[in-house]
């Protein structure tokens, strides 16, 4: 009923090759944005801000970084968290050679240094596919967090062989290390996940996002539209890579403050692989509801029996939050296999047509 | 630096014929042991297309199952063999249980969908099968009931090459009943009407649905037989180390296995195994030193993904059909 | 399997015989918001053959689909209606047990197991048959009969074959599971018009000398209404019209629309004009 | 322009001694043939004969064994689908292969790709350079939507639309790349006598009006009589005839391996 | 129940995951300590204590989430468990200014109060635990650290923070002292699966091993220990082995030898108060009553004892009933456990005193070997003592190079209390 487009006719191909054409959407759009850049920083808790929304947008933004890969481009990697830790140790080294240049210049260029392993080791794509592919990918991971291990220079010798995060500033407003308050690194991430979403965005809806979905839905068609699989192939590992580096340096600097290699393990690669899926492959919007999903759907259940006043032993609440998220991944699933985003579409749609059913 | 690599190890191997024996026989072992975990996975791969990431819980699972349910026996004062083979019974009934769980609540409502979409059901799984089994068995670590199962412990020394190479018994009973249940499977699913369908269903749901094909036998069938599997590598594994959730982790040393046997083949299970077992084994053992160690970790997918470059399909995998 | 004497006398007044399939009123949803069956009542009589004419997107498929429940494996459902085959409701029924009763579909676009063999993909299609590996054999042999070209691609991974003898192959492994009933969908779709001709010849062989009763969805109108006996019109998701195959064919506006046969006979394709918009029955 | 007069014009293609085989399988035995600028060339044959192995032969998809093929004057054995696709070789499939998560306009979008040059750096921004861009293309893309007449489902995505429309969306998308030459894989496969008769009106349009060179393989035989100029017939991979339609409509060989007595 | 008048002392803890063997002994021995003084005393002080535990599953992330939600509630200390937990805590530590307490492990540097006055990380480093069972060999050897010259020692470790911790420190003693050291990294995934690190340990032969593991790892080096028939008497482990690792093991695994600076057992009155108000009234999670009085659980004992007794502390010297964190950090530089309080405690005879400063935040105390007689573990040497000569001077060094690399590294303002 409110839901409705009736009436909102587009005058120029460019109004209707929008984002979000509908303008209720816009609406929408503004009103989250509204909250998390004025709301959240204004009366969100410490933890909602450092354990909750920080890691949630640095998941996000690996799981874009994902999605470009995996659900636009139909190549499955499970490599994420190797090329996360190569954003992560590249930003560690640079900002200790050159602690006089910005951290989040720093931050940033990572991406690039992940962007080329990604395009290394995203070669073999062109003649594996599918699940081979992944399990190809997993020989990134491994190697890369065995060099994290193995490769004392890239953590400057540290006995504990885990990197730290000194106190770094912008503008004179500390942003990493012990010093910053969440709500500075909050509005950090928040920045620079809205500015490279945005630009995931602009991507996708593009002719290089078209070209990726055409790899992905049918290649040898793709092939015989003039479009040449290796490049398009690689520029997705590459600019996947890039937002993984990023979000992996972000990870390390602005949510843990110091990372062993584990932070990069294997079952991080998983859990962004799951986020993807469970948001809907192919939609910038289900990055981010799946890495609500798999991150803050287990802390409010775990939070659920003690603001309840329930007693639950601490195991007895771990136990049953992969109880209950294990059962919700699936439910979700069976309703609507395309992820959230999917599920979130279709409601929409059905919202257009209220009150009729159909 | 050359000499390391390319002539130090060999002239260890023959300076030290023993410890390659050793060496060789570990990998064996090993790649044995791989290869029971990726039987796992073919199983489920071949029958639905899916990817199965909660074989490794599913080890565990079974495992712990096994334990508790001998546990309680001996707390009522009854023990011994026929207690362990009976919980062993038991527990092959609660992994035709959850067999039949699993095909009812996830697989029936999602049939016909993306792999990957499938793939991630196994997730959810996962998970509920690690929250149901801590609370049920707790997180903390059990001893396999080798003993009552007659599995052997010990080793056998054997005097050779001037020195001695120790094969320890419960490792070749894992390689003697691995291969049996290899050969079984390999057979069952070969010689059998099953095995067809069984392979018609892998390839597309939605034909095999219009054939008249019981998806819903066929997975419960199937994941009834990798929930065997599973339990026969939980014991295995179980009684190497421990039986805890600590062993979930070992599943990923399926999946070079699997890739380099190729997704759908059984033989290429074993065959994968080896080669990863073995590989593994020789390039840490000879070369791990030059690198500081530890190179196993990303040996066997290196090694796997040699091996793809050459036939992306794996070695034994169906053909990947390219057409217009 | 039964009765194959009969067939062909009943087949020829389709009124009166008892119907093997009869679906009441159905309609479908897909992903709970998109109605594309609104109400479709058809028929088939045993030992009939029909035919379901209509053109793209009337929903064709979707109605043999709801027949043999496929649908559901599509996030589709029967939302109301009825259907019932041999005198019982099949709707609840899941197709294997379908196949079971002797009811199998072919579906539009072959979907023939890449992987597999020729001859195994025929084979899957004896699946739930119980009848012994002997009785399987000579069915085979009877299928290579029909389509020798199946014969010599046998040990061809069905992936690799050409569209024409995906679709041979995925009739006859349709066959091969000895059904009562066959639902056809678009059968003729990339085939040889010699091998059309073969394929019609074997439904109306199969419908005379075993009986089986055929629902055929068919783009080829001129072919599907020279061998069934009644037909039915689609549009849109609505049966527009309906009648004795021959009745339909002498219809003025199924000659124009479906034929392609106006008021002076056949024009060629070169002569079509543009402004021709077909006029919709209903809608 | 009359089509008559097209067919004398010079050789586009020419496919001269062509064998292909897979493994044991002889797809195509020693065929040659030419197709001339302008005219529509129909391919025939019975299922397995070697037409669409043929068509993946000329864009290349599938490498020949043996046997060149001559377009535009530059003689090859061997090349890439994209370099194909940027000679100006585009194509429609038997099975259909459309981009089956993208919308009806992405598709045809797809189409355009050659065409479009802005790089990463200002796909990124969007505004500016690549939005004009895009607007261009999309304009030109709209026309295809408008000529096909599937203005209605510009926006769905094309693995929910039924199979004729989805060959219409294909036909579309093949346009997009503005092909010199058009390879049509049964355009009209499981199209009823109307739809046909609305892709015939598309392809003969095209051909006349912009001059698109077409070959085409189809089983109606109506349509094959009527729209082509001259016709080759495969059957087990070798060419039994090639001609006018009327010359292949009569030739024995022909009635007798593939279109039966009834046509 | 975060009421002026109780104190808030929340446990990392974990009985999930691949680490819960381990963990679980620990987090009841931590809990049920605790639990028992709110019963039997009402807190401490009079205070009551409010204990929560946060799972942490030995994952950094979920630590840091625990440590987030546990900081507005103003607990007085942080327990992380884990080296990977501890080390990006160090750094908020004096931020949030929450002690932590890493008992035993960690970052070994942060035994340096002047450096990092909020962690605290006694009674020994992962340092000083190497240096011991160096010392505990040359003992066997004949005594002398001269005596480990030409000998060849394996090291074989969990290939994370914890197990790297000692690296440095190797690689000068080795150089110093004349012994070649083997490393054996083990990936925590591969902690099941060392069938290759013992392979090469046979074609080594070290005259010994160290290990350095935790979970499974440390079960499964035992097992393949037994396997590779390497002499037990000779494999010498830090002091996170527990009955329950060795046990699997078999016969074969008599003779295998682990640090220990408490004892064992139940026998001391503040144990069998634990079980009198706790585990039997049904107070305690430990899922088998025999696991009260294993190593592991008195591990967990010992961490609660330090607690209590830094809360303790911190009431006397500040004079405030319900204390800070603030207050405890002064309680922990304070702490002084003498045989008197010991016996107080009802710990008689159960460990060494203890007592912190505000440089020391270690104590950098001996420890003793036991070895696993086939049921137990048995004390076979008295207290050694860590080479101290060799370590602090490292420690200084490196708690420099800590400060330096983590620049601008607040400067210590914290006033020490003089005592
Ligand atoms: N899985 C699906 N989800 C949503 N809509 C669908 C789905 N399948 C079909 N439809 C829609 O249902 C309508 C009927 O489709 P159907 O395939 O039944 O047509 P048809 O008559 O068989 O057409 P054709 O001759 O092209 O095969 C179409 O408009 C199509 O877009
Ligand atoms: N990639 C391939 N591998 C193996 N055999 C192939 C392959 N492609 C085609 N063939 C075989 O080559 C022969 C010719 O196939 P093609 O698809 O060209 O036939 P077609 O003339 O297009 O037939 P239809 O009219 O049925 O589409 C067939 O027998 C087919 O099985
Ligand atoms: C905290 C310890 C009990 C575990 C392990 N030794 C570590 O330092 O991480
Ligand atoms: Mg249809
Ligand atoms: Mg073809």
């Amino acid at each position: 009923m409110f839901y409705r487009e009736t009436g909102q006719f587009k005058q120029s191909y460019a109004a209707d090759s929008a984002v979000f054409p509908i303008l209720q959407d816009r609406y929408g759009l503004a009103i989250i944005m509204a909250i998390a850049f004025v709301l959240i920083p204004m009366f969100g808790s410490e933890f909602l801000l450092a354990s909750v929304m920080i890691p949630f947008l640095i998941l996000s933004l690996g799981a874009i970084g994902l999605n470009i890969l995996v659900g636009y481009t139909g190549l499955l990697s499970l490599g994420t968290a190797g090329f996360m830790g190569v954003g992560a140790y590249a930003t560690y080294k640079l900002s200790t050679l050159f602690p006089q240049v910005n951290i989040l210049v720093w931050i940033l260029c990572s991406g690039f240094f992940s962007a080329g392993i990604g395009v290394l080791f995203g070669l073999p794509s062109l003649r594996i596919k599918g699940f081979y592919l992944a399990v190809a990918t997993l020989a990134a991971q491994f190697f890369l967090q065995w060099c994290f291990v193995r490769v004392a220079w890239l953590y400057n010798y540290n006995p504990s062989g885990a990197i730290e995060v000194s106190g770094r500033t912008l503008f004179g407003i500390a942003i990493t290390g012990p010093m910053a308050t969440p709500v500075n690194r909050y509005y950090v991430v928040l920045g620079v996940v809205v500015v490279m979403t945005l630009i995931a965005s602009n991507i996708v809806h593009g002719r290089i996002g078209r070209t990726w979905m055409a790899v992905r839905d049918m290649d040898i068609a793709a092939q015989l539209m003039g479009i040449r699989l290796l490049p398009a192939k690689l520029l997705a590992f590459a600019v996947s890579s890039f937002y993984c580096g990023v979000a992996g340096a972000l990870m390390v600097f602005l949510w843990l403050s110091a990372a062993e290699p584990s932070a990069f393990d294997i079952k991080l690669s998983f859990l962004l692989l799951f986020m993807v899926i469970i948001g809907g492959l192919g939609s910038l919007i289900g990055s981010f509801m799946g890495a609500a999903l798999i991150h803050i759907l287990p802390i409010v259940i775990r939070a659920l029996p003690e603001s309840l006043g329930l007693p639950v032993a601490a195991a007895t609440v771990e136990h049953l939050t992969y109880l209950i998220v294990g059962g919700l991944i699936i439910f979700f699933l069976i309703v609507e296999p395309h992820g959230l985003a999917r599920l979130w579409q279709i409601t929409k749609q059905k919202l257009r047509v209220w009150p009729f059913p159909y | 630096m050359l000499y390391n690599i390319f002539i130090d190890p060999f002239v260890q191997m023959v300076q030290m014929p023993d410890l390659l024996v050793q060496t060789l026989w570990e990998g064996l072992v090993s790649g044995v042991l791989y290869a029971l975990i990726a039987l796992g996975f073919v199983l489920i791969f071949k029958a639905s297309g899916v990817f199965n990431f909660a074989q490794g819980i599913m080890v565990v699972f079974s495992a712990l199952t096994l334990v508790g349910f001998y546990a309680k026996f001996s707390s009522w004062g009854f023990s011994g063999h026929a207690a362990a083979f009976l919980a062993l019974l038991l527990a092959a009934g609660v992994m035709l249980v959850l067999a039949m769980l699993v095909e009812r609540v996830v697989l029936r409502p999602l049939v016909n969908q993306p792999d990957i979409i499938l793939f991630m059901a196994t997730f959810g799984i996962t998970y509920v099968l690690i929250g149901f089994g801590e609370i049920v068995f707790g997180g903390d670590p059990k001893q396999m009931i080798a003993n009552e199962l007659f599995l052997p412990s010990g080793s056998v020394d054997i005097e050779m090459l001037g020195g001695l190479v120790s094969l320890q018994k419960i490792d070749i009973a894992a390689a003697v009943i691995a291969s049996l249940m290899i050969v079984g499977l390999a057979l069952f699913f070969q010689k059998t009407r099953i095995g067809r369908a069984l392979r018609a269903v892998a390839d597309s749901h939605k034909a095999a649905l219009s054939v008249g094909i019981s998806l819903n036998q066929i997975w419960v069938i199937v994941w009834f037989a990798a929930g065997l599997v599973a339990l026969v590598t939980g014991i295995m594994w179980g009684a190497r180390s421990d039986v805890s959730f600590a062993l979930e982790i070992v599943a990923l040393k399926a999946l070079p296995v699997l890739v380099l046997g190729g997704f759908t083949s059984v033989p290429g299970a074993i065959v994968g195994g080896l080669i990863i077992g073995i590989g593994e084994k020789l390039g840490e053992f000879y070369w791990g030193p030059l690198l500081g160690g530890g190179i196993e970790s990303w040996l066997a997918y290196v090694i796997a993904l040699v091996f793809l470059l050459y036939r992306p399909q794996g070695l034994f995998g169906d053909k990947i059909i390219e057409r217009i | 399997m039964s009765e194959p004497a009969t067939a062909d006398t009943v087949s020829r007044q389709p009124d009166p015989a008892p119907p093997i399939l009869s679906v009441n009123n159905i309609e479908v949803i897909y992903d709970h918001v998109i109605l594309v069956l609104k109400g479709v009542s058809l028929t088939v009589p045993k030992g009939g053959i029909v035919a379901i004419l209509g053109a793209n997107g009337a929903g064709k498929t979707t109605t043999l689909k709801a027949i043999s429940n496929l649908l559901h494996s599509e996030r589709g459902e029967v939302t109301k209606g009825s259907i019932e085959f041999d005198g019982e409701r099949i709707d609840k029924l899941s197709p294997n047990e379908l196949v079971r009763r002797g009811c199998i579909q072919v579906m539009e676009g072959r979907h023939c197991f890449g992987h597999l063999s020729i001859e195994e993909n025929l084979l899957t299609g004896a699946f739930t048959r119980r009848d012994g590996r002997a009785a399987v054999r000579d069915d085979l042999e009877m299928i290579y009969n029909y389509f020798p070209r199946l014969k010599q691609r046998r040990n061809s991974m069905a992936g690799y074959t050409s569209g024409g003898e995906q679709q041979m192959c995925a009739i006859g492994r349709a066959m091969m599971s000895r059904p009562k009933m066959i639902l056809l969908d678009e059968p003729s779709m990339g085939l040889a018009p010699q091998v059309v001709d073969e394929i019609f010849e074997i439904v109306k062989d199969l419908n005379t000398k075993q009986g089986v009763s055929f629902l055929v969805a068919e783009q080829n109108t001129n072919m599907a209404l020279k061998y069934a006996t009644y037909g039915y019109i689609l549009e849109t998701g609505r049966i527009v019209m309906d009648g004795v195959a021959d009745a339909l064919r002498d219809n003025e506006d199924v000659k124009e629309f479906y034929l392609g046969i106006g008021g002076e006979g056949r024009k060629s394709f070169r002569d079509v004009k543009s402004y021709k918009r077909r006029k919709r029955w209903l809608s | 322009m009359s089509s008559t007069t097209n067919a004398k014009g010079e050789t586009l293609l020419a496919v001269d001694g062509v064998s292909l085989a897979f493994g044991g399988v002889k797809a195509i035995t020693d065929v040659s043939f030419d197709i001339r600028k302008g005219e529509i060339r129909a391919i025939i044959g019975p299922n397995g004969a070697g037409k669409t192995s043929m068509l993946n032969v000329i864009n290349g998809f599938y490498h020949p064994q043996q046997g060149r093929i001559t377009y535009k004057g530059q003689t090859r054995s061997r090349m890439r689908p994209y370099q194909a696709a940027s000679q100006g070789i585009a194509r429609t499939f038997q099975n259909v292969a459309l981009f089956r998560g993208m919308s009806t306009l992405d598709n045809i979008m797809v189409g355009r790709t050659l065409r479009m040059h802005r790089g990463l750096f200002w796909q990124m921004l969007r505004f500016g350079p690549a939005m004009r861009e895009e607007i261009d293309h999309r304009r030109h893309v709209e026309d295809i939507i408008d000529f096909l007449q599937i203005e209605a489902i510009r926006k769905t995505p094309v693995g929910k639309l039924p199979y004729g429309l989805q060959k219409r969306v294909e036909l579309g998308r093949a346009l997009a790349m503005e092909p010199e030459l058009l390879l049509l894989d049964e355009p009209m496969a499981g199209m009823n006598m109307e739809e046909k008769e609305d892709m015939c009106r598309y392809i003969l349009d095209l051909n006349r009006h912009f001059g698109t060179t077409i070959a085409l393989i189809e089983h109606d035989i109506g349509v094959v009589m009527d729209l082509s100029d001259r016709v080759v017939v495969l059957e087990y991979g070798h060419k039994i005839a090639d001609g006018t339609p009327e010359e292949v409509k009569a030739d024995p060989k022909v009635i007798d391996a593939y279109l039966g007595v009834g046509h | 129940a975060n009421a002026e008048d109780s104190i808030y002392v929340p446990l990392f803890t974990y009985r999930t995951g691949a680490f819960a063997g381990s963990g679980a002994p620990i987090a009841d021995g931590m809990h049920d300590y605790l639990t028992m003084l709110n019963e039997r005393d009402g807190g401490i002080g009079g205070v009551k204590l409010v204990i929560e535990e946060c799972e942490t599953g030995y994952d950094t992330k979920k630590g840091l989430e625990c440590y987030e939600a546990v900081k507005p509630k103003k607990p007085v200390m942080v327990n992380p468990w884990s080296t990977g937990i501890t080390l990006p805590l160090i750094q908020k530590a004096g931020v949030d200014k929450i002690p932590v307490l890493s008992m035993a492990y960690g970052l070994s540097a942060s035994a340096k109060g002047d450096v990092f006055p909020w962690i605290f990380n006694p009674p020994a480093t992962y340092w000083d635990g190497f240096t011991q069972i160096l010392n505990y060999i040359a003992d066997q050897e004949g005594g002398g650290v001269d005596k480990l010259k030409g000998k060849k020692i394996g090291y074989i470790y969990l290939d994370a923070s914890f197990g790297r911790e000692p690296l440095p420190l190797i690689e000068q003693l080795s150089k110093e002292l004349g012994f070649e050291a083997k490393l054996y990294p083990v990936a925590a995934a591969d902690m099941q699966n060392q069938s290759s690190q013992w392979l090469s340990v046979r074609r080594d032969r070290p005259d010994y091993m160290i290990l350095f593991g935790w979970g499974a790892l440390n079960s499964t080096a035992v097992k393949e220990a037994v396997k590779t028939n390497f002499p037990m008497e000779k494999f010498i482990s830090v002091w996170w082995p527990g009955e329950d690792d060795v046990r699997g093991a078999g016969d074969g695994a008599k003779g295998f030898k682990t640090l220990n600076w408490h004892a064992a057992g139940t026998d001391f009155a503040l144990i069998q108060d634990i079980q009198k108000y706790v585990v039997d009234a049904g107070k305690s999670q430990v899922s088998d009553k025999a696991k009260v009085g294993q190593v592991l659980y008195n591990r967990g004992v010992y961490n609660s004892m330090l607690i209590a007794e830094a809360i303790r502390t911190a009431q006397e010297v500040t004079g405030n009933k319900v204390v800070t964190g603030e207050d405890v950090r002064r309680g922990l530089e304070n702490l002084n456990i003498d045989e008197a309080r010991l016996k107080e405690i009802g710990l008689e005879g159960f460990t060494q005193p203890l007592k912190l400063s505000c440089n020391d935040h270690n104590g950098h105390q001996s420890n003793f070997v036991q070895s696993w007689n086939g049921t137990a573990f048995e004390k076979v040497t008295d207290y050694i003592a860590p080479m101290s000569d060799k370590v602090i001077p490292l420690l200084d060094e490196d708690a420099k190079s800590y400060a330096e690399k983590n620049a601008p590294w607040p400067e210590r303002t914290e006033a020490c209390d003089a005592s």
